[in-house]
């Protein structure tokens, strides 16, 4: 129940608040507004507030998008890099996932040492193993195949610790019921934990889907076919060419970014969710 | 440790496109990609190459991306020396053919004979040799100009020298100094300059020690004792201290002074010339020559050097290895490199085809500057490490006002650190 | 039956594990191996046993030395920036009954954001006549450098890095919240709490376990400062932004010492470790101590 | 003036097509014990948390002790509540959660000691003092939930569901523990609860809810012997009531299988007239089967077999077919019947009741 | 050979001190409906579990259908489970929950649906077909999780307290609901419970556990009426029977209140010259205060005031001080008295039970 007290207070919570959001947006605002403005008008803009306001619509209103879409193969990186965390998030859902559940609820030698180790291993710094992960694909001949991209990419301690605390909740008298029913353990896996567990694997895919987005070094190392870039390599060498235009730079940032928000968005509630059964049940 | 072993790849005819029966296989790995204006140019030349040599070489191309951070295609390079697979062309950074040659990572080029060498402008061949041999020959030179505003020069009355006479230090301290009243009313400083991260300090800033009689390291590459810590580089560096607290500069970088009018001068590279036509045609441009030292007595000094392409150590084919750099490099594919990209070419017969150079008169006066007193970046295998101590004691010594001979003696330790791995034997 | 077991979860654990192996165990076996060797990328053949040369020289280096302590000091300004500013948005999202998606995406957006982006849009943000300086000048303070001088570098990258990265612990946190019994706050209001109660007895002891798991991964986020150094300053002013991995990796790929550069990275891992270790056994042992009080008193 | 009194109470929450509590009244005197009883959804927590002031009240007034209490915040209301979940504090020993409310009135630190120490005594907790509520039983949690509400004497004292987590054993003892404790308080209580032996045997006032409105109010003998409808009569009492659709005509009824009753001049004289088609209700236990009460209604003796039977041990209850419908007969563990075996038995003239077949309610 | 044989079955839990379980021996006919009761942790579940093939069994051997199936995997043992908390799977609707089992077992679909269809039906949930678990009421989950189990057709069918979560009146009619599938479906059935209520109406035998160890086994009303000890006396029948410390002389039996009690020929003839000191038992119904009763015992008349009373409807309890502790009696709703009343009352003669009072055994 609200009393009088209470409304002010809220509204005056959600002043402070959309004050503050502006301060968190207020880069993408801009980043937007100016994605459609000719370098001219972004530098004329530039300490006013109009660096916030997008143009009037006219005619050359999407110049820069229109130039960076045809003149680039930057569409073509951003299909490339959709289809690397397609791929990624099912590969990683399900050898995260199967190693998360095993060290959940599957009694084997020395899991309880395997779980503590993988929690040691959240800290090792990617920077540091990238060169090895480099000889390895190399040695193997994957260099430039979408295999030997996606291979090191697949396992990931920080998910398989996500998976496994949330699977530790999962009620082990369904497993049984399922038992009961003829079930073995890997259609289990697939049709009832992973089904039952549709949070985490929204986070852990979201997580993923940014973390390939990002990602800029370890595509670069193993791609050279501008078949198989990403579009983080894209946007760099769109940006550090020094022809392109300040307008055209921050139209690709807006490509690059407006899709993950939009995942963001679409899966918040999952996140949400998904993040707090792994976080509370740690204590 | 070894987990080395040749991983090279075994490429057989008809695998890739364009490679028959016959032809002989080179493997070339350029720093770009293909997206890129600079990668597109790349691709052409290579086809024309093998068009060129149908029958004889096929060359085959990879583009790997850098970054910004010099991440990317350096590691790949890296990486690869230490799984082997480098291909039998690689490119590479002018400041690092030292570093690659006298570990192995390439080797001399074929030779050339003396009406091909001529061709090259003298600061490419400079860059490319190292211990007497050329490694390296680049299709791209590069230079930095010292931009000035005409019209507040004229407004100052200030008369520019012509590139045989530049400005010593002393008369240009002088001139900031007259332009420091002028400059303020405009909101702004007399010149536009900043120590930037990265390569472009020692870029930019070495020819003032080059042009004051000093070095930054012995011929040879092996010794920085008694060079990088000379008196005569202490005085440059108090040079700069000088003119960032008179506030000729702005101590914190301000984007665009030079091109909105509130900067009489400005050091970049030449691709500035460019933008200024293109996007800020209201500046009235003009190139000065590169100040000197008080002392200066004609010898080269200004900045110089871009990314070259070398024979990998790994190719057995050094005959047409050599012949693929040379074509990567040579006049067709420098006259392309300035249409596409903008980037200035290697050979004086590019410079001679393209118009420009012998109209404009700022462009005519930067390959005037690079052709006549272009100074390539000390060669050393420590490049690296001298680059980086050179910005940070320019940072310390300028921005920050520390005493210069100690910075510079300390740089000297840390650099020498590094090249004990060379001298311990 | 408990054999057939065992296979199951091997099976289950088995791709994980081979690819943990190849691609984490691996390399950091490789990296402690580079790390007692003067292993340069350039000569890889012309490697020797140094013995424990590099970490005396890694600790005699003052640019580690310094890198070090610039990092210690961007973990002790962002942790509890990050994690009281996240509590305190959460609790504030929490609460608020108006837009509270929108407030959920806006926060969050600059995370989804890369850090290079949002690096490069930040060096605008601070640039000496940028929006910053602007909005400052109104208030008439004086334009300030911020990443252009050694004094503000580090505290400017690392706000930056909080506004970055704050919206994820506050997703965290706000799961957490909505995960308390509301019921609770029902009793304390029975029990006439008044709000700072509220938030005192049951809040904050409801969100522990939260807390532990938000410090420890901004704990390691900081520690793994990397990018936004390297794109805004480039480690400078006067390296004043110089962090650990930064030195890390300039000194294996620029500089291509891999021998030195694993022993920055085994130094740093085993640090990191030490310092979970101590937080993990501070935490415990606390509840520990209550345990023994609480047998104590009940005899 | 009553302690508390309802007055048009309504309550719709947003977004709800119906109201939860529709134009509900009521009085409760000072001391009584109050028992809200109905099916799952029937607006009782709904009305119990108006009262504690956790929902708005959307229509009506409110009073409390002569207050009108609508906009008053929860605390200022003198009210204690024991949670259907108990939600206690996780973090705190049993000591410290009954104590909270205490500490937060402000109260010295001595008498807080006192107070928690009678409560613990009272609800047998002594031994898990200092234990936190994760690692006590169920019971031992609601007695917690219990002593926080108890120690802080407030005049009113909300209960929802209290019990409906135990078993059945501990529920019977903490049964006559709270009626202990309201005896010896003496707050007006307030009771929720879906089990209606509780409601019964704990309550002076039942008040039977349906679909958010009220339908009886009455002492527990009053609602099972004089149900005001149908719904009443089968919600209260265990097996349900037996009803038969019948036709009434004189004082003949005919049950749909043409068995036939006479009724009593007694029973003709409440129904005022009444004739047609009807429901007869009748409890189990007023089924008679023995020997005195056969001789006694002789002229209406019916009988049927045994279709199922269920041994409760004190009692039994015999199911079979009879009137068109299935029909259950409670009888004591002395009279001893078998599936199959052919049962006379009488209804109790007095406990029949007649139910309108349109609107359910009781004519009698 | 019996259809399930437990010999010597024991279970001790890694890490416990105490087996959970203890020399369980057993034997279950063909078609019997079993229920297990006991107190909280006495082992009821373990021992299910051990059936299904979860716990593994540390000691003896458990027999289905003549084969010993210690190591059998819990799908090959034909067993269908209801589950205490119906372990529902909660992103399939109703139908593919029930419908799962068998698809599992290759079961062509048009069967399948048909065996869904008449499960659904049977269980009323028509309506609910296509929902997910946890939009379904608590008794609606019941059903599914019963449904689930039912069309398997398995040959032993176990159920761990599925109606614990249940009120009040939906446990009733559930009851009926089992019982009835049970009869129609035949199979062997074991039924945990901690609810005696069901376990008497229900089950053919009853399994009466404590602390892991089998106290009784037998028919609901042979354990109501003869339980072997004081344990299964004091846990079957609600209100708990009355226990007395009293001293037996002769055929006088005193009460630690003084009053004295004759007893009969026959009970001293099965008391065997036993003396001393034991504990008399008598239930609550057993104590008799009608006036054909008080008149048969008169001799034996005893006097007490009510202390307390409990109505429940149909019946009442009353309270009283009697024989040093409290006691209760059990009369019907016709036998109307008030607290402070003073009654008079009769022991049934043949409803007394002697236990030892060491080994607590019935001497009876
Ligand atoms: N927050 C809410 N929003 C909308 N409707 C609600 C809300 N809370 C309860 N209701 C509805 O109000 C009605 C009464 O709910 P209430 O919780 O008072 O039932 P109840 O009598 O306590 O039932 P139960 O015995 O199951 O606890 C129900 O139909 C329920 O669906
Ligand atoms: N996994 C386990 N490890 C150790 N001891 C256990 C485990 N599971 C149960 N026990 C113990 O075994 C005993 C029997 O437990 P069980 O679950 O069979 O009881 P129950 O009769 O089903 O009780 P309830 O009626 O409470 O369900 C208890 O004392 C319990 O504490
Ligand atoms: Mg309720
Ligand atoms: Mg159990």
């Amino acid at each position: 129940m609200l009393t009088k007290k209470q409304k002010t207070f809220n509204w005056i919570l959600a002043v402070v608040l959309l004050l503050l959001s502006v301060f968190f947006l207020f880069p993408v605002i801009w980043m937007l507004a100016n994605s459609f403005k000719p370098d001219a008008a972004i530098t004329a803009d530039m300490n006013s507030i109009a660096a916030f306001i997008p143009p009037a619509l006219n005619g050359n209103y999407f110049e820069n998008y229109i130039t960076i879409l045809t003149d680039t193969n930057f569409l073509r990186y951003m299909l490339n890099t959709l289809g690397y965390a397609a791929l990624l998030i099912v590969l990683g859902v399900i050898v995260n996932g199967l190693a998360g559940y095993a060290l959940a609820k599957i009694n084997f030698p020395f899991r309880d040492q395997w779980l503590l180790i993988i929690m040691m291993l959240l800290i090792v710094p990617t920077e540091t193993v990238i060169t090895i992960h480099f000889l390895i694909i190399a040695k193997a001949g994957l260099l430039n195949t979408v295999i030997g991209y996606v291979l090191p990419m697949i396992v990931n301690p920080f998910n398989i610790f996500l998976f496994r605390q949330v699977f530790v909740s999962l009620p082990d008298d369904v497993y049984e019921a399922a038992q009961l029913d003829f079930c073995s353990p890997v259609k289990y896996f697939f049709t009832m934990v992973l089904p039952m567990s549709k949070t985490v694997v929204a986070t852990v895919s979201v997580f993923t889907f940014l973390g390939v987005w990002n990602d800029y070094l370890w595509p670069s190392l193993v791609f050279t076919s501008s078949d198989l870039l990403t579009a983080q390599i894209g946007l760099n060498s769109i940006t550090s060419n020094d022809n392109t235009t300040m307008g055209q730079t921050l139209a690709v940032i807006t490509l690059i970014t407006i899709p993950v928000i939009i995942i963001y968005a679409l899966f918040s509630k999952q996140i949400v969710e998904g993040v707090t059964s792994t976080g509370s049940k740690e204590g | 440790v070894s987990l080395t072993g040749c991983q090279k790849k075994e490429v057989k005819p008809g695998d890739v496109a364009g490679y028959d029966e016959g032809e002989q296989y080179l493997s070339i790995w350029v720093h770009s990609i293909e997206d890129t204006l600079e990668g597109q140019v790349y691709r052409e030349s290579v086809d024309s190459f093998n068009e060129k040599y149908n029958g004889k070489y096929f060359a085959d191309i990879e583009f790997i991306p850098r970054n910004d951070s010099g991440g990317g295609y350096s590691d790949k390079v890296n990486s690869s020396v230490l799984s082997g697979g480098l291909p039998d062309v690689l490119t590479l950074d002018g400041p690092n053919v030292a570093a690659y040659a006298e570990n192995g990572i390439i080797q001399p080029l074929a030779d050339l004979t003396e009406e091909e060498r001529g061709e090259y402008l003298e600061s490419i061949l400079e860059q490319g040799t190292y211990d007497d041999k050329l490694y390296a020959l680049g299709v791209m030179e590069s230079s930095v100009g010292l931009y000035y505003n005409k019209d507040i020069l004229e407004e100052a009355g200030i008369e520019v020298p012509d590139a045989d006479h530049p400005w010593t230090r002393t008369e240009f301290m002088d001139i900031l100094a007259k332009l420091k009243p002028i400059m303020d009313e405009k909101k702004g400083y007399p010149i536009d300059m900043t120590f930037p991260v990265g390569e472009a300090s020692i870029y930019y800033y070495a020819p003032f020690i080059w042009a004051n009689g000093g070095n930054l390291v012995s011929d040879d590459g092996m010794t920085v004792d008694g060079y990088f810590n000379s008196e005569k580089n202490v005085e440059v560096m108090n040079y700069f201290h000088q003119i960032v607290e008179n506030k000729y500069m702005s101590e914190a970088p301000i984007e665009n002074l030079f091109e909105s009018g509130r900067a009489a001068f400005k050091f970049d590279g030449a691709w500035e010339v460019n933008t200024i036509y293109e996007n800020y045609p209201d500046v009235n441009l003009g190139v000065a020559p590169y100040v000197v030292g008080d002392d200066w007595d004609g010898e080269r000094y200004t900045p110089t050097g871009s990314w070259a392409f070398a024979a990998s150590s790994e190719t057995d084919n050094i005959e047409g290895a050599t012949e693929l750099v040379k074509w990567m490099s040579g006049v067709e594919s420098g006259v392309r490199i300035w249409n596409e990209a903008k980037s200035l070419p290697s050979t004086y017969k590019a410079f001679d085809q393209i118009d420009i150079f012998q109209t404009d008169e700022n462009y005519k006066a930067l390959y005037e500057q690079l052709s006549k007193y272009g100074h390539p970046r000390p060669k050393t295998p420590v490049y690296p490490q001298v680059s980086t101590s050179f910005q940070q004691a320019l940072e310390s010594v300028g921005l920050g006002g520390k005493d210069a001979q100690t910075e510079l003696d300390k740089s000297v330790e840390r650099i020498n650190a590094k090249l004990e791995r060379y001298t311990r034997e | 039956m408990k054999k057939k077991e065992s296979i199951l979860g091997m099976a289950f654990f088995g791709p994980a594990l081979v690819l943990l192996t190849l691609f984490l165990f691996l390399p950091m076996v490789l990296t402690l191996v580079f790390s007692f060797t003067d292993y340069f990328a350039l000569n890889p053949d012309m490697t020797h046993f140094v013995g424990l040369e590099n970490y005396i020289n890694i600790f005699k280096d003052e640019l580690f030395v310094k890198s070090f302590f610039n990092t210690v000091k961007f973990v002790i300004i962002i942790v509890p920036c990050q994690c009281i500013g996240a509590l305190v948005l959460a609790l504030a999202i929490n609460k608020v009954t108006h837009c509270k998606k929108y407030f959920k995406v806006a926060f969050f957006i600059p995370v989804v954001m890369s850090l290079a982006v949002v690096s490069t849009l930040w060096m605008d943000i601070y640039s000496p006549e940028g929006i910053l300086n602007t909005l400052l000048a109104h208030f008439g303070i004086s334009a300030q450098p911020f990443i252009h001088s050694a004094k503000q570098a580090l505290p400017s990258i690392a706000i930056m890095s909080v506004w970055q990265g704050v919206g994820y612990q506050m997703i965290i946190f706000l799961g957490g919240l909505q995960n308390i019994n509301p019921a609770l706050y029902e009793a304390a209001e029975m029990d006439h709490a008044s709000g700072w109660q509220k938030f005192k007895d049951i809040t904050l002891p409801e969100l522990k376990p939260l807390c532990v798991f938000v410090f420890i991964t901004v704990t390691i986020g900081a520690f793994r400062m990397l990018v936004q150094p390297m794109v805004m300053t480039g480690g400078g002013p006067d390296h004043s932004t110089y962090t650990l991995v930064y030195d890390i990796y300039e000194t294996g790929t620029m500089n291509w010492e891999m021998g030195l550069a694993s022993t920055m990275a085994i130094v740093f891992t085993i640090f990191v470790v030490i310092l979970t270790i101590i937080q993990n056994v501070l935490t415990k042992g606390k509840e520990e101590k209550k345990h023994v009080n609480k047998k104590a008193k009940n005899i | 003036m009553s302690f508390i009194e309802f007055k048009h109470i309504g309550k719709k929450y947003a977004g709800a097509e119906h109201k939860s509590v529709d134009d509900f009244n009521l009085n409760i005197e000072e001391k009584e014990f109050i028992a809200f009883v109905g099916p799952s959804g029937c607006g009782k927590s709904t009305t119990l948390r108006m009262i504690a002031g956790f929902e708005e009240i959307t229509e009506g007034d409110l009073y409390i002790d002569g207050k009108r209490v609508n906009e008053t915040a929860p605390r200022d209301r003198g009210i204690a509540m024991v949670f259907q979940n108990y939600a206690l504090y996780p973090h705190m020993t049993v000591e410290k959660n009954i104590g909270y409310g205490l500490k937060n009135m402000k109260m010295p630190a001595d008498q807080i000691k006192k107070k928690v120490d009678w409560a613990i005594d009272i609800l047998g907790l002594q031994e898990f003092r200092y234990r936190k509520p994760k690692n006590l039983s169920g019971g031992q949690r609601q007695r917690v939930a219990l002593g926080r509400a108890i120690v802080k004497n407030q005049k009113v004292f909300l209960m929802d569901e209290p019990l409906s987590n135990l078993d059945a054993k501990l529920r019977v003892s903490m049964r006559t523990e709270i009626s202990k404790l309201h005896r010896e308080m003496g707050a007006t209580t307030i009771y929720v609860t879906h089990d209606q032996v509780e409601a019964m045997t704990m309550a002076d006032r039942i008040v039977i809810m349906k679909e958010g409105v009220i339908q009886q109010v009455g002492k527990p003998m009053e609602l099972y012997d004089h149900p005001v409808n149908k719904f009443v009569a089968g919600f209260i009492g265990s097996p349900q009531m037996n009803f038969f659709d019948v036709t009434l005509k004189g004082n003949e009824v005919t049950f749909e299988d043409g068995n036939k009753l006479m009724l009593p001049e007694a029973i003709l004289k409440k129904l005022n007239g009444k004739e047609g088609e009807m429901t007869l209700g009748i409890r189990g236990e007023d089924l008679k089967m023995d020997g005195q009460n056969l001789e006694l209604y002789k002229e209406n003796k019916m009988k049927a077999v045994i279709t199922d039977t269920e041994v409760m041990g004190n009692e039994n209850n015999l199911y079979f077919q009879f009137g068109g419908c299935q029909a259950v007969a409670r009888v004591s563990k002395y009279e001893i019947s078998q599936v199959g075996d052919e049962i006379e038995f009488v209804f109790m003239p007095s406990k029949i009741h007649f139910f309108d077949k349109e609107t359910e309610m009781n004519y009698l």
